[in-house]
């Protein structure tokens, strides 16, 4: 009380407005905190699959993911796709023998979604790669990665971003391009 | 698409993705991902794929679609190649889904120690299936089967063939739906005017009148897909003009709606009506003189004037009718299922069925088309039993002379009136065996459930015939999903039994059901969609959802001719007119059905089409009535018949005649389920167990009840406003 | 600090009259008047201070009772929260309910005391001065209360924050379309601009306990005194400023309730759709607000014994103005119903039918409640001076715009369009608990209020006084008031 | 600018009110039943409805269906009432549409509606394992507190779109169909793109007996009933 009458009236008028200020932006960042959608998918997958390596030997993203041009999911190979290779590839290294365990269990891995959109939000990789839209666009290098993790935050506002730069902006900017 | 074995495809379907299903605006949901172990060609995550079926949740054998997404059936819809629906699906059919993913159904073989105690013990299938082969060794010829009209064609074929190994009596096809549209009523006269056993099918799509006497051909008759399919077409005016519709019954049905002219007749007299039209047409000669000569061989002495104000018509208003049939180009005369529920049915239906005959437009488009030759594929359609011949088994039971039954498709404890004797006859049995996914009234009773997979897990086939068009149609059924749960198949469940069962050894010689379905089908002539050799042609009737020629074989038309007057005779009331003045009147809604509709949510919680109740059992009764009796929308009443009593909740009906009370069939089940569990109530309880017309038939329109208020109250579920003011408001229409 | 002001004017020095006649007029001018009845300051503050501080046994229980009715209210809607909207009666047609009702009843009795205090304090009616907090606090309490339902309503409490305009990675803001973002500002202006209203002239009264304290009150007090010392300057500056937000609080007022009907104007919704409703809603708001601060005013004066503020002059005035809100009412009710009559629509008949049905015991009781009781009392100045019969009066004029609200809301969603949709409304125990535990905390807020600040504005009675004389004009004695302004 | 404007045809000659469109919808979208209680209560919920209204009395009493959904109005109303964008207009599709998670359920937009076709999640839908694997996947199951309506199986409109745009050709007349298109039996329900000449729905209009709902209210519904026909038989 003292220190407040203290105070010249503008000082006063300061210090209301630093408070009312801070209010706002107090609410504010809660509300950004509350909104913004992040995967923590665990980075303890099953198998430490290494995206660096294959990529290096020249694998496309597609030969894996082969949904992506036909799918609105990428899809996440079968434990049958790895063995095709690995059948004979570096059959004596652990993780490929741990693969092996799968296959020969006929059990599916339980991989951990890196990138993950709520139930609402329909997300369709054909139509993306059909417009010319790169993996990397979205999902950052992941060849350069050795496990995969989410380095780019897929929050409305990110595909907004790209949507607004194209050509049918209007098209792109319905809600019922994402939302049903 | 050549190489679907049986095993090979369960391999496909076995496994499935997991995808994030849950509500999606509750909150967010992180999920682990399961991939295919073997990812199934042509499928990929979020890409629907469909596999044709077809519907076995009520006798029509519609053709279906099944939409798979990431492993689970997600959607049925009508097959468009179809003859039989055209791409079309009734609500029935859309919910079979929940039949398949009904949280109630059996997991796998149990057994009940006690009967009627509820309480299942899992057993092994092993076990199981050495339960029924020690149980039908011992029987030996001790053995009945009990079938219902949903059974697929090919488990009919496979259990007549088994009784006939062990010199069994033949299965009998009789449920609810059988009983209730008198089926084997209508394939009686079927071959009495046609030659065939076979249900008749009518081509409304090219009718341009349609004299219907109850027949709610839009709701449950017999077909109401392919009908409504017919009906559309109907409407759509194929020779220029509009096809009128006139619909004679005591309470305004589902397709009464629909009509042009609805007219109220009395319960008992729609024969006479069909007879008066006829009369009419002699009479007045009207419409072409074939027509007016074929009506003068038929025309019966008819008391025309009785029979108009049964109709709460005049002579004149009834001769216009007379006249809008005889000068239509194409009219078609239906009848429907309150006419085959009496004491005087074949007479009655036979009645109908000359109006057709005057008509002159039988085996022509728009008129009563006759059953198709299936070549010699030693396919035909199945015949039901009557209500006499379940009523005879019945009999058998009771005398102990039956030690194994097996039930299959049908719920016989709950669709047999109890007046039939069905419960205790069950108790002189010494072993009971249901194939039934569900646990319903009859496995209550059972000592063994051998739950069968559903139809959207099985193989099978159905023979309809004819379908629209006049095309012989075998439908064809094949699992779109895995096995949800660990079921088997009762076809190779019988095949396994049958080995070791001597003379049924040599007579089911299959490996398994789908050796059999195979031998049946490639023994099929080439169909629509081709296929040479037998593995193509088997893959092709799969994919393509069954087989049908490409075009409508040429019939071979009976000489039908018009055989003179055929007496009917006055219908006789159960019940006596002073104590139970008011007539029964049952119907079944196209939701529910005969109750098996009750077990699936989708059918249980959408509006009836005429009083938009869900969930509940009412007791409609005219306004009238209502008011004489004192009784409001909402009262529980109870309604007695000279064989049982139920109690509803009343919902007043302007569209019903003053003397006549009508329940919806479906509900009161006291199991089958949660949904359906200890819901309304069973009108079935209201019938006597007596067969009527020398053993044909289920008689249910000829009961006389008595009303009265209970004092208690029920809210109605209904859609529709509860406003009273509403009906004095302005519709927008 | 205010002693200072009245010093050097004895004007309460009683007058030696004349004779009797002079005597009895001058000893009625006395009882009725206020300000013609002068204490010593330090008598008033005395007074009124005891007063806030008396907190007998009933007050006590009244604090536990409404406090546990408080908590019935935020345990309920804790559990609708958890459950749903479910737990209401609202139904597929009436889908606003009690809610609104209750928000558009909160928002209403918060326009009279605004109106009261601003309006009549620019108007310079004098009368006002005892009553003036009492308004605003039914006022402020009113709105916070109001404030809590779109909350409750809505069915997603934990979006809420899509309504507002905040700064987001979904680059998308609210729909400034929407009557309900109107709504919402006008509300929040309402209530920023009232509470700042109340708040410049409680700071004299503030610092009057901040000087009659110890301890820990006293810094409270003092710190939200902000250090007011009552220097000529200060006095100056209060004035200006209350004329100020007099001024600018008054078009807010009229804009709130005028939104807030548009709420349901600017729906096409049978019933709704009427360019009266501004207006209407004006005036229905004042008249349950006028009765609310009536309810308040017998409340306060019974339970805080404070009858040398709150006079019988008050009681009259009030009930004059309360009748002539009736009246106001009862015009734009007519001049409404005559015309969805006259005109004969069938939905808007199909409206009037309703009146036959479940809800007539309501409409007439809401005529009742709304015309004949004001109407037919309050031209008796027995009655306008009666704390019971106000008492009954005001609470008659409460239930009766009440129950508009809830024919205006449910029952006219219950009617619509399609005649196969109307589904009457009938509520469940979730809506009755939290009506009930919204009344009691204002009721709770309010008693806790009234001990914590001077529910009468000392220093405006003060200054009313101050300003206040009585001349002698030939023998009538006549008072007089003298302006600084 | 809009690229389509896909547009239902109702005839009401054909309905038969067999609710085979409503069991549909509830298939395809995810829509939740209601149990007995809820319905007693009034709170029934179907994308699609189909209204009976009485006429005239016994023995002439006649019923008729009138199959009711969201009307996709091209001035809706519960639009611009909408606090959140939650209910938004799809210029590109001509199509009301509902952002399921962008809803709060201040539920202004079912008062709002004259055609009363906008159903409130009043509590969280339920189903009861397994039951819950035959939901479609392309659509959001919504939760309590949601508002939800007829899309014209917006999932569908879209999927051949996107399919249609990457085969990089227009979408074929015919190509979608709702659900309850799909499913009626009498061919009641035609659906299709107005905007396209050559489609079914762009033929058949002006129609001889069509009718929009409500039409006096200015909505301007993507939505023409055609009356049911009156003829008197026998007279």
């Amino acid at each position: 009380m003292r220190i407040i009458s203290g105070l010249s009236s503008r000082q006063r008028l300061l210090a209301g407005a630093v408070v009312v200020g801070g209010l706002v932006l107090i609410v504010a960042a809660a509300a950004l905190l509350v909104t913004s959608g992040r995967s923590d998918a665990a980075s303890e997958q099953p198998l430490a699959f290494n995206h660096e390596i294959h990529a290096q030997k020249g694998i496309q993203c597609q030969f894996c993911h082969y949904g992506v041009t036909k799918s609105p999911s990428a899809v996440i190979p079968s434990v049958e796709l790895c063995m095709g290779c690995h059948q004979n590839i570096r059959t004596d290294s652990e993780i490929i023998q741990e693969l092996a365990g799968y296959w020969e269990r006929q059990e599916p891995i339980p991989w951990k979604r890196v990138y993950e959109q709520p139930s609402y939000v329909y997300f369709n990789h054909r139509s993306h790669i059909a417009s010319g839209v790169t993996c990397g666009a979205c999902h950052g290098d992941v060849a350069s990665m050795t496990v995969a993790h989410q380095v780019v935050e897929h929050n409305m506002g990110f595909c907004l971003d790209c949507h607004a730069e194209q050509e049918n902006k209007e098209a792109l900017y319905d809600c019922a391009v994402c939302h049903r | 698409m050549t190489q679907i074995t049986r095993r090979n495809f369960l391999k496909v379907s076995a496994a499935g993705t997991a995808t994030a299903i849950l509500t999606g605006c509750g909150g967010e949901r992180w999920v682990e991902l399961v991939p295919y172990v073997v990812a199934p060609e042509e499928q990929l995550a979020g890409v629907p794929t469909y596999f044709a079926s077809t519907c076995r949740q009520c006798p029509a054998g519609c053709g279906i679609l099944v939409k798979i997404m990431n492993g689970r059936a997600v959607k049925i819809e009508g097959n468009p190649e179809h003859p039989v629906n055209r791409g079309r699906l009734c609500a029935r059919g859309q919910a079979g889904l929940q039949l398949l993913y009904n949280p109630d159904r059996v997991p796998g073989a149990v057994e009940q120690s006690e009967r009627g105690s509820r309480r299942y013990t899992p057993i092994a299938w092993n076990e199981a299936i050495n339960r029924l082969y020690e149980g039908l060794n011992e029987a030996g010829s001790r053995v009945a089967i009990w079938l219902g009209t949903t059974t697929s064609g090919h488990l009919v074929d496979l259990f007549t063939l088994f009784a006939d190994a062990i010199g069994a009596q033949p299965p009998v096809r009789y449920d609810l739906y059988a009983g209730y549209n008198g089926y084997n009523v209508l394939e009686t006269a079927s071959e009495g005017l046609l030659g065939t056993a076979a249900l008749p099918a009518y081509d409304l799509a090219n009718a341009d009148v349609i004299f219907s006497f109850g027949a709610d051909y839009l709701g449950t008759w017999l077909n109401a897909t392919g009908y409504g399919v017919g009906f559309g077409q109907f409407r759509a005016q194929p020779y220029g003009k509009r096809g009128v519709f006139v619909q004679f019954e005591p309470r305004m049905s589902n397709s009464g709606a629909s009509a042009d002219r609805w007219v109220p007749v009395r319960p008992g007299d729609e024969a006479l009506v069909a007879q008066a039209l006829v009369r009419l047409i002699a009479d007045e000669g009207v419409g072409p003189a074939e027509r007016v000569e074929a009506a003068r061989a038929a025309a019966a002495d008819v008391d025309l004037e009785a029979a108009a104000a049964s109709c709460h018509l005049t002579v004149a208003e009834l001769a216009a009718l007379a006249r809008t049939f005889a000068e239509a180009q194409r009219p078609v005369a239906l009848p429907g299922a309150a006419l085959a529920g009496r004491d005087n049915a074949l007479a009655a239906v036979a009645a109908v069925q000359t109006l057709n005959l005057i008509a002159g437009t039988i085996g022509q488009p728009g008129g009563l088309l006759p059953a198709q030759a299936l070549g010699d594929a030693g396919l035909r359609p199945a015949v039901t039993s009557s209500y006499g011949d379940a009523q005879a088994l019945v009999a058998r039971m009771q005398a102990g002379e039956i030690d194994v039954l097996l039930v299959h498709g049908a719920n016989p404890v709950y669709e047999m009136p109890p007046e039939s004797g069905i419960v205790e006859a069950l108790a002189n049995v010494q072993t009971v065996v249901s194939f039934n996914p569900l646990v319903d009234e009859t496995a209550v009773y059972a000592d063994l459930i051998l739950p069968d997979r559903v139809y959207l897990e099985g193989w099978g086939y159905e023979v309809v015939t004819p379908a629209l068009g006049g095309l012989p149609v075998v439908s064809s059924q094949q699992p779109v999903v895995g096995p949800l749960h660990d079921v088997r198949a009762t076809g190779d469940v019988l095949l396994t039994v049958a080995r070791g069962l001597a003379g049924a050894a040599q007579a089911l010689p299959w490996e398994d059901e789908v050796a059999f379905l195979r031998e049946r089908i490639t023994a099929l002539p080439v169909g629509a969609f081709g296929g040479e050799g037998p593995d193509l042609q088997w893959a092709r009737f799969q994919q393509f959802g069954g087989w049908w020629p490409a075009q409508a074989p040429q019939a071979e038309l009976p000489d039908v001719e018009v055989g003179g007057v055929a007496p009917v005779a006055a219908p006789q009331y159960q019940g006596d007119e002073g104590e139970f003045p008011y007539h029964l009147h049952l119907f079944m809604n196209p939701l529910l059905g005969d109750g098996r509709g009750a077990s699936m949510p989708w059918l249980q919680g959408s509006p009836d089409p005429m009083t938009t109740i869900s969930w509940q059992t009412w007791v409609e009764l005219n306004p009238v009535t209502a008011d004489e009796l004192g009784i409001q929308t909402g009262d529980v009443v109870r309604v007695t018949s000279p064989f049982g009593t139920v109690e509803a909740p009343a919902y007043v009906y302007p569209a019903i005649r003053p003397d006549t009370i009508a329940l919806p069939l479906g509900q009161g089940h006291t199991d089958s389920g949660r949904y359906a569990r200890d819901r309304g109530a069973n009108p079935v309880r209201l019938l006597g167990g007596e067969p009527g017309d020398n053993g044909a038939n289920l008689m249910w329109s000829n009961v006389r009840v008595k009303i009265e208020r209970t004092g208690e109250q029920k809210s109605l579920a209904r859609f529709e406003t509860t406003v009273e003011e509403a009906a004095d408001a302005h519709p927008p229409i | 600090m205010l002693e200072t002001r009245t010093e050097n004017a004895p004007f309460w020095e009683p007058t030696v009259p004349e004779d009797e006649v002079l005597a009895q007029q001058a000893a009625h001018h006395r009882d009725e008047y206020l300000l013609l009845d002068p204490r010593p300051p330090a008598e008033i503050n005395a007074l009124m201070l005891a007063a806030m501080r008396r907190t007998g046994p009933v007050f006590w229980l009244l604090v536990v009772g409404l406090g546990g009715m408080v908590a019935a209210l935020f345990t309920t809607w804790v559990i609708q929260m958890f459950y749903g909207i479910g737990i209401t009666g609202l139904n597929r047609s009436v889908m606003w309910g009690p809610y609104i009702v209750n928000l558009v009843y909160f928002i209403g009795i918060g326009h009279a005391g605004t109106f009261i205090s601003a309006a009549l304090r620019l108007m310079r009616y004098d009368f006002r001065r005892p009553i003036a907090r009492a308004a605003e606090t039914v006022t402020l309490f009113g709105l916070a209360m109001a404030a809590l339902f779109p909350l409750i309503h809505v069915g997603r409490i934990w979006k809420i924050y899509y309504m507002f305009p905040i700064p987001n990675q979904r680059e998308l803001w609210p729909n400034f379309r929407s009557a309900l973002l109107w709504d919402a500002t006008a509300i929040t202006t309402y209530m920023i601009g009232s509470t700042l209203f109340m708040f410049v002239a409680l700071i004299p009264d503030l610092a009057m306990i901040r000087d009659r304290t110890t301890g820990l009150r006293r810094k409270i007090y003092g710190a939200f005194a902000l250090g007011w010392r009552g220097t000529e300057g200060e006095w100056h500056r209060l004035e200006v400023v209350s004329n100020i937000l007099g001024f600018v609080i008054i078009p807010v007022m009229f804009s709130v309730h005028t939104i807030v009907s548009w709420d349901f104007a600017m729906a096409i919704q049978p019933g709704w759709h009427s360019t009266i409703f501004g207006p209407f809603f004006i005036i229905g708001a004042l008249f349950s607000g006028v009765a609310a601060v009536i309810l308040v005013m017998v409340i306060v004066r019974k339970g805080m014994r404070l009858g040398y503020f709150l006079r019988d002059e008050h009681f009259s005035a009030m009930g004059i103005f309360l009748m002539i809100l009736a009246m106001a009412w009862v015009y734009f009710y007519f001049a409404e119903w005559i015309t969805n009559w006259y005109g004969n629509l069938p939905m808007e008949v199909a409206l009037q039918e309703m009146l036959t049905g479940p809800l007539a015991p309501f409409f007439y009781l809401m005529l009742f409640g709304n015309i004949i009781v004001p109407l037919g009392t309050l031209w008796s100045r027995r009655v306008r001076t009666s704390l019971p019969a106000m008492f009954v009066i005001a609470l008659f004029v409460q239930i009766g715009m009440y129950i508009e609200r809830v024919l205006i809301i449910p029952g006219m969603l219950s009617r619509n369009e399609l005649p196969f949709n109307w589904v009457n409304y009938t509520p469940r125990w979730p809506e009755l608990l939290i009506t009930a535990g919204t009344f009691s905390f204002l009721a709770f807020l309010y008693i806790i209020w009234t001990r914590v600040v001077p529910i009468i504005p000392v220093w405006e009675v003060y200054e009313g006084q101050a300003l206040q004389g009585r001349r002698r004009v030939g023998r009538a004695i006549l008072p007089t008031r003298s302006d600084p302004h | 600018m809009a690229e389509h404007k896909w547009t239902m045809i109702v005839d009401l000659d054909k309905c038969t009110g067999c609710q085979a469109c409503v069991v549909a919808c509830h298939a395809e979208n995810n829509v939740p039943i209601a149990s007995e209680t809820e319905v007693v209560r009034g709170r029934g919920l179907h994308w699609i409805r189909i209204e009976r209204y009485w006429e005239g009395e016994f023995p002439n009493v006649k019923a008729k269906f009138l199959p009711v959904f969201c009307q996709q109005c091209g001035s809706a109303p519960c639009e611009p009432v909408c606090p959140t964008y939650a209910s938004y207009h799809s210029e590109q599709e001509n199509l009301n549409i509902q952002v399921y998670n962008r809803c709060v359920g201040t539920r202004y937009c079912g008062n709002n509606c004259p055609y009363k076709v906008r159903y409130f999640n009043y509590r969280a839908p339920e189903f009861d394992a397994p039951l819950e694997q035959q939901l479609n996947p392309d659509v959001t199951v919504r939760g309590a507190g949601v508002m939800e309506k007829c899309t014209f199986c917006i999932q569908r409109i879209r999927r051949a779109a996107e399919t249609a745009n990457a085969e990089g050709r227009p979408i074929a007349d015919g190509e979608v169909q709702p659900a309850c298109v799909q499913a009626c039996p009498s061919d009641a329900l035609i659906f299709g793109d107005k905007y396209d000449p050559e489609s079914r729905v762009a033929r058949m209009t002006p129609h001889n007996r069509q009718f929009k709902l409500l039409e006096h209210l200015g909505t301007e519904p993507a939505v023409y009933y055609l009356k049911g026909g009156e003829t008197h038989v026998g007279d």
